[in-house]
């Protein structure tokens, strides 16, 4: 009982400091968005949140790709620590099934149109890549199997591909004497297009194997064990 | 109040029912969405108060969508090591918490 | 005049390495490694070179130049620590893979690889950015690849471990987070270097230096928020453990030094820093008696470490409100016990995965009998228990000294009452292990044994840990370059 | 190029151990750097004889620039020590052959001569301390080589009272530099000004005078000594009690502001010490049952007398450059007799004691005779001390007392001496002597019987040849403690007093302190457990954390979060407030 009072009391506090915060709070000296006005026509996007995600601040996308990748990595460790029983995922629902199959072919055309908007309005890979995995999230409720991704090696290479196309682009520029991620003006549209298509895959891919990944509900005779002796 | 502080404000606001529930929680799935919830008061934050009173601010926005796609990332692996908890201890509690 | 070496190679190269050795099949994964190593160190020894030929370096990534875009810094103290990375890196990698040749596969630590190389990546990220926002970016590549290497074994024990882990490094990094919208909207700019044009008397920064430095301090395991640590440490791989305890804990703590010289000093105050100090002292007491109750050997290796963090934040005190003399004592003695902290924590680390590995038992009291047949694990254990108890030459006396003297310069005698008594409660616990070896208990004769590599990564990493108490006068020159303090001490 | 050369042995003095040290770590070479060991005190020895006093080296990348130098006086120290290192390492080789351990032994030897050595060179307080630490704990290694339970004990009693002397030592030096001007670079001859001057003089007098004062044997302090003496295999008892606990005396010198002003009360206290030491100690060790713990007392009621001498200093600064040399002077010929006395242990050993011939009784006894008084290097080191002493001026009253005193602290010398040989008939036949146990011996003996008198650099006050006139005033104490021991052998039995004493009265009190919170504990938990939440016969949950944390750690590890949240709060607090 004191303990939700205690912490009802130091959230409140914290939310008491933090609206303190946004109400005492000094006038910027710096006008960021202007310099992102300046900057736009050699960005090689129109759109100024991918202009920032994609060439401003692309070392930031970098190494968020790469945190993505790390909980993939990190669910495939943990797999082959301890591998799961048979797979039992699939849903026995004939009206899943039957709206799947109508809204995958729609869902795949607006995966492919959020990423090509992206380069002039909201849109871009993660959100492309996000109804791509989707798309996958659906077919393995269904019980349908992504067999080829079984293969762990084309997996490897899928998930692996859009940050090592990232990385390469980057160093690429860095060889050519430029810095790291410099692209050069004339190509940087169709740069960050290229980057943005591999990218999307590689996320797609790492969001269908997190949930993949994460194991199944399972009765193994240790667990059930547990649980018996909980309730008892 | 202008609008953008609006947003400020409810991302305090929920910001402090995250708080609440990750600290108040022992069950590692409310934990978990407390968290989440926390996350996206930050994000409200992070994009309400830049454009408080300046208008439009296309730099938080982009921070907004790493950060989610972060949180996404942190989510699923808290995912992944929470089932695997579940299926070799049979709890949704961490040992102390039991 | 030659050309520097751009800095982002230093992340390019563990990066690629990383995915590469992710792609390549598993039997493939450790001679790749030992292959990349070279050229990690090539590119470090070539950034230092640099540093000494040209100074400090900035590098505009992309080509934009903050505040609009991400600039890596490189001044003494970022390629310290990236030099400090690459070397306790590549010995506890040569550990792993001694250890994996002997066992002649290394199937159930098949991704070990893929998450050291991003480790490195993060750590390197982390040391050389000097952009807020890019700072949480890598905190979280960082805090994740952690809690992966926990998690890898898949154990039970592990699994807990790695989910307080997490559930800690969220939090931490969430309320980082907060504060750099806060900064953000205050300041208009994410650069770590104009943070100090942000006026101090508002709430704001202030609010925000606060929910950072918690979330921070949460992420280093300062005393009392420490609990998360030991059974993470205590509980991993031997070259994980000794990676985490080293580097890992001293990211946290290097972005929350460099975010409160960056404030305006009005911001960062008195009170704050005092705290800090408190927490410090709190741990260095705590972890130290902690450490010595503890059975099981590497658990009293992991409580050594929190107990070894709290003297890292008795720096804040010692340079807020105080003169440049004390402020650039404890500048140099905090860096040169991170350093010196870093290096023997290692190689204790290591040394007391060999003693585990020799005795088949993770238990302090079935070390009898060991100084017979592994003295050289139990001389590099008690080499790096020198350092950490402050005894000449070592690099933790050296730091021990400096810090010392910054206190008494400045007048805050009770933190060398703090520095000694941890030195004491050090000393116990290292003699505690060191004991229980010398003891001759009932005759055993089957001890496995580890290979000589492994012997030498831990004796090596100890040794330098004294080597930089020997010669602190040169890392300390090179670490100087781009002070606040200035090269002067 | 002879500063060359005064360069090159003074680094290589130190050096070579650490260097032997190092190949050790090299498996395939350990046997032969185990051989070689006794050989690493050469250069050292070569130094202290051949070297000049003045000079000095300096070495800037060593931790904050370490400089190594001679003098006068610190020569005199080197002296003993590496004569001692040397003799009692070729004994060792003979002693501990075929010995399981053997090779740590060496390992240890290494360094702890190292530390030794490079004390008594360090003229800048880091690498002071660096050596004295490294002596300290390497000895330990050195103290509970036979592993038995009795040298755990003496170990741990040892490592206790190291550590707390360590700390008291860095504290003291810590804030006697504070008040330097560069306080990183601090020199070891600036110490006794900035103490003088320093606003804390009497903490830092405190600090350094006890924390050296546990290596020398200040009475209550002493008690690890007559606990780890006789445990040590012989030649490292030997340099234990001959040499290293010179360098607490060496400590004191060094740092302590003689010859710069008067502290009566020091000096008061320090001779009272010194007084209770060379009485005490005589008493309880005339009481020991075998021969290498009366030697220990041995050592702590000499050190006693030293101790006198050094609170005399402290009382008129006049006196002390004088003084000074009759101390180090005394301190090598206690240093070099002692040693002879402690390889004679392991000498009688090899054949029983009541077997050997009577020449070689009197060689064990020689070294004996010295140091009671009357003999040998003992005469001139005593002559020249009594001449510092009479030669203070502004002298309290009771100072004319003084010879009284030394004199009946002669007698408790030569009853001591009286005992240890007669303990020594005792002895029972063991290990066989080798040519190298000889050599050994017999280099220690030599150097103790001869040595002062041989060098003619070292600063015999008195002059030598004596004046005969002093003979008398040497030879008294001795005929009444001869006629003593001649009694107590007829009439007196030893009195149980049991080795150590003071540290077994204080392991009592520790144990019944533990037994006693151990014994609350349970009942609080009786107590306590009525209130409980949990359902009484409820089983605990088998916890996976059980084997680390207490309960406070694991209510931390459980509210983790509300603790940040707390602390999260003071923090807005301290910076929106503060």
């Amino acid at each position: 009982m004191s303990r939700k009072l205690l912490a009802a009391l130091l959230s409140l506090t914290v939310t008491l400091a933090l609206s303190l915060a946004l109400i005492d709070r000094p006038l910027p000296t710096e006008d960021l968005p202007a310099r992102v006005g300046q900057a736009m026509q050699s960005s090689g996007v129109a759109h100024p949140v991918t202009a920032v995600l994609l060439n401003f601040r692309s070392y930031d996308t970098l190494l968020e790709v790469g945190v993505l990748l790390i909980a993939v990595v990190v669910a495939l460790a943990l797999r082959e620590a301890q591998p799961d029983g048979p797979d039992r995922m699939g849903l026995d629902n004939p009206l899943l099934r039957a709206i799947t199959a109508w809204l995958m072919p729609l869902m795949l055309m607006v995966s492919g149109y959020l990423l090509w908007a992206g380069s002039t309005r909201p849109g871009g890979a993660f959100q492309a890549g996000a109804v791509l995995a989707a798309c996958g999230v659906l077919l393995r409720l269904c019980g349908t199997g992504l067999s080829w991704l079984e293969q762990p090696w084309r997996l490897r290479a899928g998930l692996a591909l859009g940050p090592l196309v990232f990385l390469a682009a980057g160093t690429a520029t860095m060889l050519a004497g430029a810095s790291f991620l410099a692209y050069p003006e004339p190509l940087a549209g169709s740069l960050i297009l290229f980057i943005e298509l591999n990218l999307m895959v590689s996320i797609a891919l790492a969001l269908i194997s997190l949930f993949r990944l994460a194991p199944p509900q399972s009765d193994s005779p240790h667990f059930a064990d547990r649980r018996r002796s909980r309730r008892e | 109040m202008s609008s953008a502080l609006f947003y400020a404000w409810v991302g305090v606001v929920l910001c402090g029912l995250g708080l609440f529930g990750f600290i108040l929680h022992r069950h590692l799935m409310r934990r978990l969405l407390a968290f989440n919830i926390m996350g996206s008061g930050s994000f409200m934050i992070l994009v309400g108060l830049a454009q408080d009173g300046r208008g439009a601010d296309p730099v938080p926005q982009a921070l907004v969508l790493t950060g989610i796609v972060v949180a996404v990332a942190s989510t699923a692996l808290a995912l992944v090591i929470l089932r695997r908890w579940y299926r070799v201890s049979g709890e949704s509690r961490l040992p102390e918490d039991v | 005049m030659s050309v520097a070496l751009p800095l982002p190679w230093l992340i390019v190269v563990p990066l690629g390495g990383a995915m590469a050795s992710f792609l390549v099949p598993e039997r493939w994964r450790v001679r790749l490694g030992l292959a990349v190593l070279p050229v990690m160190w090539l590119v470090t020894l070539a950034v230092l070179g640099d540093l000494a030929a040209h100074g400090v370096q900035v590098h505009a990534l992309g080509g934009w130049s903050a505040p609009l875009g991400i600039t890596l810094l490189a001044d003494g103290l970022a390629l310290g620590m990236v030099a400090l990375t690459t070397l306790v890196f590549s010995l506890c990698a040569v550990h792993a893979a001694s250890h994996a040749a002997e066992k002649g596969h290394n199937g159930e630590i098949g991704f070990l690889w893929p998450l050291l190389w991003f480790l490195v990546a993060a750590l390197n990220s982390i040391w050389l950015s000097a952009d807020i926002f890019n700072l949480y970016v890598g905190l979280e590549l960082l805090g994740l690849t952690a809690v992966g290497l926990v998690a890898l074994t898949g154990s039970a024990e592990a699994l807990a471990a790695a989910m307080r882990y997490l559930l800690a490094a969220l939090l931490g990094s969430l309320c980082y987070l907060l504060g750099v919208a806060l900064l953000y909207a205050a300041g208009g700019s994410l650069a770590l270097g104009d943070l100090g044009t942000i006026a101090g008397s508002g709430a704001t920064a202030r609010v925000a230096l606060a929910l950072m430095t918690l979330g921070l301090i949460l992420k280093t395991a300062l005393f009392p928020l420490h609990a998360w640590l030991p059974p993470a440490h205590g509980g991993a791989l031997a070259p994980v453990s000794a990676l985490l305890s080293a580097l890992v804990v001293k990211a946290s703590l290097y972005i929350l030094i460099r975010l409160w010289l960056a404030l305006d000093p009005d911001v960062a105050t008195a009170a704050a820093a005092n705290l800090l100090g408190a927490l410090g002292a709190g741990a260095v007491l705590w972890g130290g008696w902690m450490a010595w109750r503890q059975t099981k050997l590497k658990y009293l290796v992991a409580y050594s470490t929190v107990a070894q963090i709290g003297y890292l934040f008795l720096f804040f005190p010692l340079v807020t409100g105080t003169s440049t003399i004390a402020g650039g004592l404890a500048w140099d003695g905090t860096l040169l016990m991170l350093i010196s902290h870093a290096l023997a924590k290692a190689g204790m680390f290591l040394a007391a995965g060999n003693l585990v590995l020799a005795m088949g038992s993770p238990l302090i009291a079935d070390l009898s009998g060991i100084s017979r047949f592994r003295p050289l694990s139990l001389f590099s254990f008690g080499l790096a228990g020198v350092s950490l108890m402050g005894l000449p030459p070592s690099g933790g006396f050296t730091a021990k000294w400096l810090l010392l003297q910054s206190a008494l310069h400045s007048g805050q005698w009770w933190w060398v009452v703090v520095l000694i008594v941890g030195g004491l409660l050090s000393a116990a616990y290292v003699f505690k292990v060191l004991r229980h070896s010398f003891v001759e208990g009932p005759k055993r004769d089957h001890f496995n044994s580890p290979p000589m590599a492994m012997e030498l990564a831990a004796l090596a990493l100890a040794a330098a840990g004294m080597g930089v108490g020997l010669a602190a006068q040169s890392p300390l020159t090179w670490m100087r370059i781009g002070s606040p303090f200035g090269v002067g001490g | 190029m002879s500063t060359m050369i005064a360069a090159f042995g003074l680094i290589l003095a130190p050096a070579l151990p650490l260097l032997m040290a190092l190949l050790w770590c090299v498996p395939g070479l350990r046997a032969r750097v185990a051989g070689w060991t006794p050989w690493a005190a050469l250069p050292a020895l070569l130094l202290a004889l051949g070297g000049q006093s003045g000079a000095s080296v300096q070495l800037d990348w060593i931790m904050f620039g370490t400089v190594l130098g001679l003098n006068e006086l610190n020569r005199v120290f080197l002296t003993v020590t590496a004569t001692l290192w040397l003799g009692a390492g070729v004994y060792a080789r003979g002693y501990l052959a075929g010995d399981a351990r053997v090779e740590q032994f060496c390992l240890l030897w290494l360094a702890t001569m190292a530390g030794n050595i490079g004390l008594i060179l360090a003229q800048d307080v880091a690498s002071f301390y660096a050596s004295f630490a490294l002596m300290t704990f390497a000895a330990y290694g050195l103290v509970i080589h036979a592993r038995s339970a009795q040298a755990l004990r003496a170990g741990r009693v040892y490592l206790a009272m190291a550590v707390v002397g360590e700390a008291l030592i860095l504290t003291g030096l810590m804030l006697a530099a504070s008040g330097l001007d560069v306080p990183l670079l601090p020199m070891l001859a600036a110490l006794p000004e900035a103490i003088a001057e320093s606003a804390h003089r009497d903490l830092i007098i405190t600090c350094l005078f006890f924390g050296f004062g546990i290596k020398a044997g200040l009475p209550l302090l002493h008690m690890w000594l007559p606990l780890a003496h006789p445990v040590a295999p012989i030649p490292a008892s030997a340099v234990l009690s001959g040499a290293m606990i010179k360098a607490g005396l060496l400590g004191w010198i060094s740092t302590l502001p003689f010859g710069l002003i008067s502290l009566p009360h020091w000096s008061l206290f320090m001779m009272g010490t010194g007084l209770l030491a060379a009485f005490g100690a005589a008493f309880i060790g005339v009481h020991q049952q075998t021969p290498k713990t009366v030697l220990a007392y041995s050592s702590i009621s000499q050190m006693g007398l030293i101790t006198v001498g050094v609170g005399a200093g402290l009382h008129d600064p006049k006196v002390w450059p004088v003084l000074g040399p009759a101390i180090a002077l005394y301190a090598l010929h206690h240093g070099l007799a002692k040693g002879a006395l402690f390889l004679g242990v392991g000498i009688v050993g090899h054949r029983g004691g009541r077997l050997i011939s009577p020449l070689l009784w009197l060689a064990l006894a020689l070294p004996g005779l010295s140091l009671a008084g009357p003999m040998f290097s003992g005469m001139a080191a005593k002559l020249s001390l009594k001449a510092a002493l009479a030669a203070g001026s502004s002298i309290p009253a009771w100072w004319q007392h003084l010879p009284l005193l030394l004199g009946l602290a002669a007698i408790g010398t030569t009853s001591l001496i009286a005992r240890y040989l007669w303990l020594l008939l005792e002895v029972k036949p063991g290990h066989p002597a080798t040519r190298s146990v000889w050599l050994g011996w017999g280099m220690v003996l030599g150097a103790s019987t001869f040595g002062l008198v041989a060098l003619p650099w070292l600063p015999v006050a008195a002059g030598w040849p004596p004046d005969l006139d002093y003979l008398p005033d040497l030879a008294w104490p001795v005929l009444v403690g001869v006629i003593l021991a001649l009694l107590a052998v007829r009439h007196l039995r030893a009195w149980p007093i049991p080795a150590g004493d003071g540290v077994v009265a204080l392991e009592w009190v520790f144990a019944a302190l533990v037994r006693g919170w151990r014994g609350f504990r349970v009942v609080m938990r009786r107590h306590t457990r009525k209130w409980r939440w949990s359902k009484p016969g409820a089983k605990a949950t088998p916890s996976i954390m059980s084997l680390y944390g207490n309960r406070l750690e694991q209510t931390w590890r459980r509210d983790a979060g509300l603790i940040f949240a707390a602390l999260l709060v003071v923090m807005l607090l301290a910076t929106v407030l503060g």
